[in-house]
């Protein structure tokens, strides 16, 4: 085909084998994000500044941005967050711990699975906003209903996650630690808990998340502080620029929580390849 | 302690996997078991160590275990089966916490059983950065560290590559020539077999009989002098298994 | 003896103003009653805080939910306070300057149109059914529709997408102002109306009556300061500088005084004397819930009201 | 130790080896699902019968059947349904198409994983309630902004679920065809859209979940018929016999969508081992 | 068309990997090579058959291939490389497809090949219900339908059993008695480098540098009945490469 005689210079017709490897292979970026943050946030201010975008449709991001300093300066940003955080994490604690417990039930037992699984299916897909006026019945006005609508939220997500998790343990392993003669109670502690843990983690990544999402329904409750109080008043008056630093917030509160989850998977499963 | 295999038949939801096996493994010898793919070898070991019953038949052993041995029936398997979040010698305390031993008592025995499987280096390795090869010699250490009356090993070198194996297979030699333990060791390798079996088991295909046992009397230390008396043996048992293995292989499984 | 203690269910409205002076100026205090005021984002969870016995007064528009809760025995009406009376300030029609323009004039011209609600069986869909009852249609000749939130009922008249809805004086003249929406008349102008009244549990009626009398006692002090001072505020400039300063502990607390101090004027409603209630009123707004299959048809007024507290209005 | 000498008759001690395997593997066990949920509904309709659970925290399972029936006699239940089904088919469907698109493109491209992955991040967890305003504002208050609010439910999880799909394409397989010398295209079509069927579907369950979970909010917004705007109208009424009549039909919806994805994945993924 | 490596460096991230590979790699002719585990064998085939590119030298085709080769440089793959959602018949055809080969035509072809690799039976079975062994026909197959010039072989065997290895390699052989195809034979296992090689090319360890390359003239299908020359000349590579073996088993993966 190609005559390019190279080293060899032969009558026979020589050339490197085509290439026809590379591709399909995604590298991290780490520049992009921050360039793609920024290139849509000056969209939208330039849009907004403009008068592309009407202030009704959607606020500058400047405007959120003030709107976030001015909740700052009256030092009600904090007050929002710690009763938000308190919620959250409250709930969440809760509902992850009964959440391992009953995950790891069902995925230890017969019994228990039978029972556990179907009644989960049957009341995860339960919105929790139809159920608010149960719970206020249920668990009143105060933090009590706040803090079972996030549990409530975070249940369901960690018990699928946590005994998935365990179905997953490598059935070997249990094998070796009972031919090895260990107790049921170490071979729950030293090989089925740790080997659900990666599982665990990322369960706990969507029961957060979900935490968050639902601040905003169960600060619906009698809530005068919280974040998802404020998104509820901004909303209630129109306030877009309110709202948008509202939601704002909501989404640093996930990415963070992203992070520290990120980052106690590094520490915790060191082990994984 | 011997153990006796008093005429173990087992099936599966109805499918026979082994039939009528009997058969002795005294103490000090290596017995190997060959046979085709889902032959039932693996079933057949498990019931051996009592991690499964048999439906029928029962596998008993002769004589008491050494006061001394902390898990008289220990298993190496062939994925290793190590903790991949504990280190080498975590592996390794891991068989003895529960015995309760702890602190300097488990430190001596796991310093022992590395040094042994030239593992010394490596105490607070993670699995995940050793070799097959190193891998399966913590599994080694860890088996060794119960002091067991009786190995039972799974195709113990099959996952490795056959330099690795080739290195490991000496390492058993070794060992046996200076503890002489027992053992019972399932291959689909008739050179492994051959190298360090004093006794070979040919299972037919699916459900598993005892079709042949074949004993090899040359001494294990000196088998690599043998390389023609061992060529012979590993062609009669390729004889055997040769058919068996063909039909093995064309089967559809039932998945 | 020891103060009684009470809790009220408040929302950050002017119209609940009585509440924020009792308890600034110490009525409550003086009847030997210890209030501690619990804030809510919305009506209705107050209803339900009382029947579960969370709280003990509150005060609401009469609504489906409220109903339900009075039929299953939980809740008393005791009072009223705000009113749609003629003359007072009350409840504007708006309709979007689309609806106006295609010829949405009065409000017999809604008829064929679609309103903006926040729920059904909310004051907002009463409402509807006063105007269509006046003009002589019925409710189910109009649209209505649900849209949750006040903020987003405004936001869907300003952009056309509704036709009309009923709001408070205030922002009706705000928006107006602004050019956004037309204000096409009043809801006095069809009936008198009880907008909201004061409730509390059974339990409460029966077994602490006398706390709920020295309630009543000391929040209508605090209607009779409201009205005194706001229904005229040109009278006494001074006066009603420190009332919207009272207010505004409470009420757009977000904002700075200058900002709020204009909505807190303008918001200044028509409330009952002596937490009068127009029991008759009551009445006719349960039948209409009743005939809108919006509240049980098994619930009287008689279960509903205990009017031994207060005078009743002819 | 044990002295029962058994066939062999010796005077050493011959005794079976101690039996140490079994258990750590859950069976399946159909029965128990029925039998749980007929126990906890007759503690329930038994408690609300005898007066322990008031009717104002919970109405016997009786009056929610009765409310149920109610609603299909006044033939409500079908306009409802189809309401619903309307929207959530929509929604569902344009949300998982472009959830795909971006997958993919994401699985595959640099630059698209580096600008779509933080976004989905940054956005997944905004809370959909908090956004209804801007989605009146932005789709009205017709059809669109319910459709627009299931859409966007179902697109985040479905990017994400996409792209760790087609992640966990075997790179091997990939390898292969471009060693066959195939056609970037038939790449994708051949290997790696099969390959992620599984994650894909597995996907497709959570967001299908969502979307039924999101009816309810997606109804709030000027919505006569559908299922959630029934079941918020019930919260609203404090008709609570209805609210659990109207939650158990978004769980009947709830099962009946996993339940035709597990046919799907019976189907589709027979290949599996 | 023969292949000619020209001077061949590599390194990943600094890591050097391979280092100045001369060879050449002649028609008709199985090249095996061989080497401890992480020297860069897998590598060096990947830039032979064009799936990526040295970071020093390059990879010469000599000569012109066949003009009925549809794919000239063809791999087999250590794990199969089966589309498990297609079946064996749908795998062969999957390489057809792209070269606009449909209908009749690809069935012919398939046909074909299946027969030769004994498959015949099993065209409508999925990859998961078959034995490994079968699983490595059908591979075999797929490759074999695109006629290539020069078959890329990366340990075709190790994921087997003994028992199979053994008959494939067999299969092997008697593919090559009567095709006579080109082919490079990464592998491990001496035992097959000496059953199938025209050549030994050995690497030291990482990085991997050419430490002997070891002819055996004996044709293929005769070297059964010379096992005691076998057995020599893999004494001989096991010589070679004990201690690089036993060096590259005891590194710390860098994970
Ligand atoms: N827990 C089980 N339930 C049902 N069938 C089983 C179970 N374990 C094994 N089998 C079946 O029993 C047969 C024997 O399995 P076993 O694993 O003992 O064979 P093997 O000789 O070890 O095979 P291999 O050489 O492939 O390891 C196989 O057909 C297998 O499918
Ligand atoms: N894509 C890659 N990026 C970085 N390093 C790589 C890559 N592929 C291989 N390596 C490294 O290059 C070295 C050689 O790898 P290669 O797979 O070619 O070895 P090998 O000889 O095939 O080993 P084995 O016998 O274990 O299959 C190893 O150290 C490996 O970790
Ligand atoms: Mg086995
Ligand atoms: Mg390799």
């Amino acid at each position: 085909m190609s005559d390019n005689s190279l080293t060899r210079s032969e009558t026979t017709a020589t050339q490197p084998v085509p290439y026809r490897g590379g591709g399909f292979s995604p590298k991290r970026a780490r520049w992009v994000a921050p360039v793609v943050f920024v290139i849509l946030i000056t969209i939208w201010e330039g849009g907004a500044r403009l008068g592309w975008i009407s202030p009704i449709i959607l606020p500058a991001p400047s405007e959120a941005l003030n709107a976030l300093i001015d909740l700052y300066n009256s030092g009600d940003l904090i007050r929002h967050l710690s009763a938000s955080l308190q919620r959250l994490v409250g709930g969440w604690f809760f509902g992850t711990l009964l959440g391992v417990a009953f995950g790891v039930a069902a995925g230890l037992f017969t019994l228990a699975r039978a029972g556990i699984v179907p009644l989960v299916a049957a009341i995860f897909p339960i919105p929790k906003i139809a159920l608010l006026p149960l719970f206020i019945i249920w668990f009143g006005i105060g933090e009590e209903s706040k803090i079972a609508t996030i549990l409530f939220g975070t249940f369901f997500p960690t018990v699928i996650a946590v005994y998935g998790g365990v179905d997953n343990v490598d059935r070997g392993l249990i094998r070796m630690g009972q031919s090895f003669n260990l107790s049921w109670w170490s071979i729950v502690r030293k090989i089925i808990l740790p080997g659900a843990l990666p599982a665990m983690l990322s369960g706990f990544r969507i029961s957060a998340s979900i935490a968050i999402i639902l601040l905003v329904a169960a600060e619906m409750i009698g809530a005068e502080y919280g974040i998802g109080a404020y998104i509820l008043l901004a909303g209630n008056l129109m306030a877009m620029d309110q709202l948008v630093a509202g939601v704002t917030i909501l989404s640093l509160m996930g990415l963070t929580v992203s992070w520290i989850i990120g980052r106690l998977e590094k520490i915790l499963l060191r082990w994984r390849v | 302690m011997d153990l006796h295999l008093d005429h173990i038949s087992h099936n599966y939801d109805g499918t026979a996997v082994l039939s009528d096996i009997h058969l002795d493994i005294p103490k000090g010898q290596i017995v190997c078991i060959i046979g085709p793919s889902g032959c039932g070898k693996s079933t057949l070991l498990r019931f051996i160590g009592g991690l499964e019953k048999p439906t029928e038949g029962q596998v008993l052993q002769v004589g008491n275990p050494p006061e001394d041995s902390l898990n008289p029936l220990t298993y190496i398997f062939q994925d290793f089966a190590l903790l991949p979040w504990r280190t080498v010698s975590g592996n390794v305390s891991l068989v003895l916490e529960d015995h309760g031993i702890k602190g300097n008592a488990a430190d001596a025995i796991i310093k022992d059983v590395l040094a042994r499987t030239k593992l010394s280096d490596f105490a607070d390795a993670l699995p995940k950065q050793l070799s097959g090869g190193m891998k399966q010699r913590v599994a080694i250490a860890r088996a060794l560290a119960v002091r067991p009356a009786c190995l039972l090993m799974d195709e113990p070198l099959s996952a490795l590559d056959s330099q690795t194996r080739e290195l490991l297979m000496d390492d058993l030699v070794d060992l046996w020539v200076r503890e002489n333990y027992t053992a019972v060791y399932v291959t689909h390798n008739l050179n492994e077999a051959v190298r360090l079996g004093h006794k070979v088991v040919v299972l037919s295909r699916r459900p598993g009989k005892i079709r042949e046992i074949v004993e090899i009397d040359i001494p294990l230390q000196d088998r690599q002098a043998h390389e023609h008396l061992l060529s012979e043996k590993q062609a009669h048992l390729w004889e055997l298994m040769r058919e068996e293995a063909m039909a093995a292989d064309q089967e559809l499984a039932h998945v | 003896a020891a103060a009684d203690k009470v809790t009220i269910g408040a929302l950050r409205f002017t119209s609940h103003s009585p509440s924020f002076i009792a308890v600034e100026k110490g009525y409550f205090k003086e009847e030997g009653l210890d209030v501690e005021l619990k804030f809510f984002q919305a009506a209705q969870p107050i209803a339900v805080a009382i029947a579960s016995g969370d709280i003990d007064f509150g005060v609401t528009a009469l609504s489906g939910g409220f109903y339900n809760l009075a039929d299953k025995g939980a809740l008393k009406v005791i009072g009223g306070l705000m009113s749609e009376k003629k003359g007072a300030p009350g409840n504007t029609i708006i309709v979007s300057n689309k609806a106006y323009d295609e010829g949405v004039k009065t409000p017999a011209d809604l008829k064929g149109r679609s309103w903006a609600m926040t729920q059904q069986g909310s004051s907002f869909h009463y409402m509807a059914g006063l105007i269509s009852e006046a003009n002589g249609f019925t409710v189910k000749d109009m649209q209505l529709k649900p849209l949750q939130k006040v903020g987003a009922m405004i936001g869907a008249l300003k952009s056309g997408q509704v036709d009309g809805m009923a709001i408070v004086p205030h922002i009706a003249s705000a928006l107006a102002r602004g050019g956004a929406v037309k204000v096409i008349g009043k809801i006095q102008d069809m009936t008198d109306y009880q907008v909201t009244t004061i409730f509390t549990s059974t339990k409460n009626t029966e077994e602490r009556k006398d706390v709920v009398q020295r309630f009543l006692k000391a929040y209508s002090r605090g209607i009779a300061d409201y009205l005194a001072v706001m229904q005229d505020q040109e009278k006494d400039p001074a006066a009603t500088e420190a009332m919207v300063d009272l207010i505004h502990k409470y009420v757009y607390t977000d904002r700075p005084r200058e900002k709020a101090a204009p909505s807190i004027k303008a918001g200044a409603v028509y409330l009952n004397e002596g937490a009068a209630l127009d029991v008759k009123d009551v009445e006719r707004q349960l039948k209409w819930f009743q005939s809108q299959k919006l509240a049980p048809a098994s619930l009287t007024v008689d279960k509903m009201v205990d009017a031994s507290f207060v005078e009743t209005l002819k």
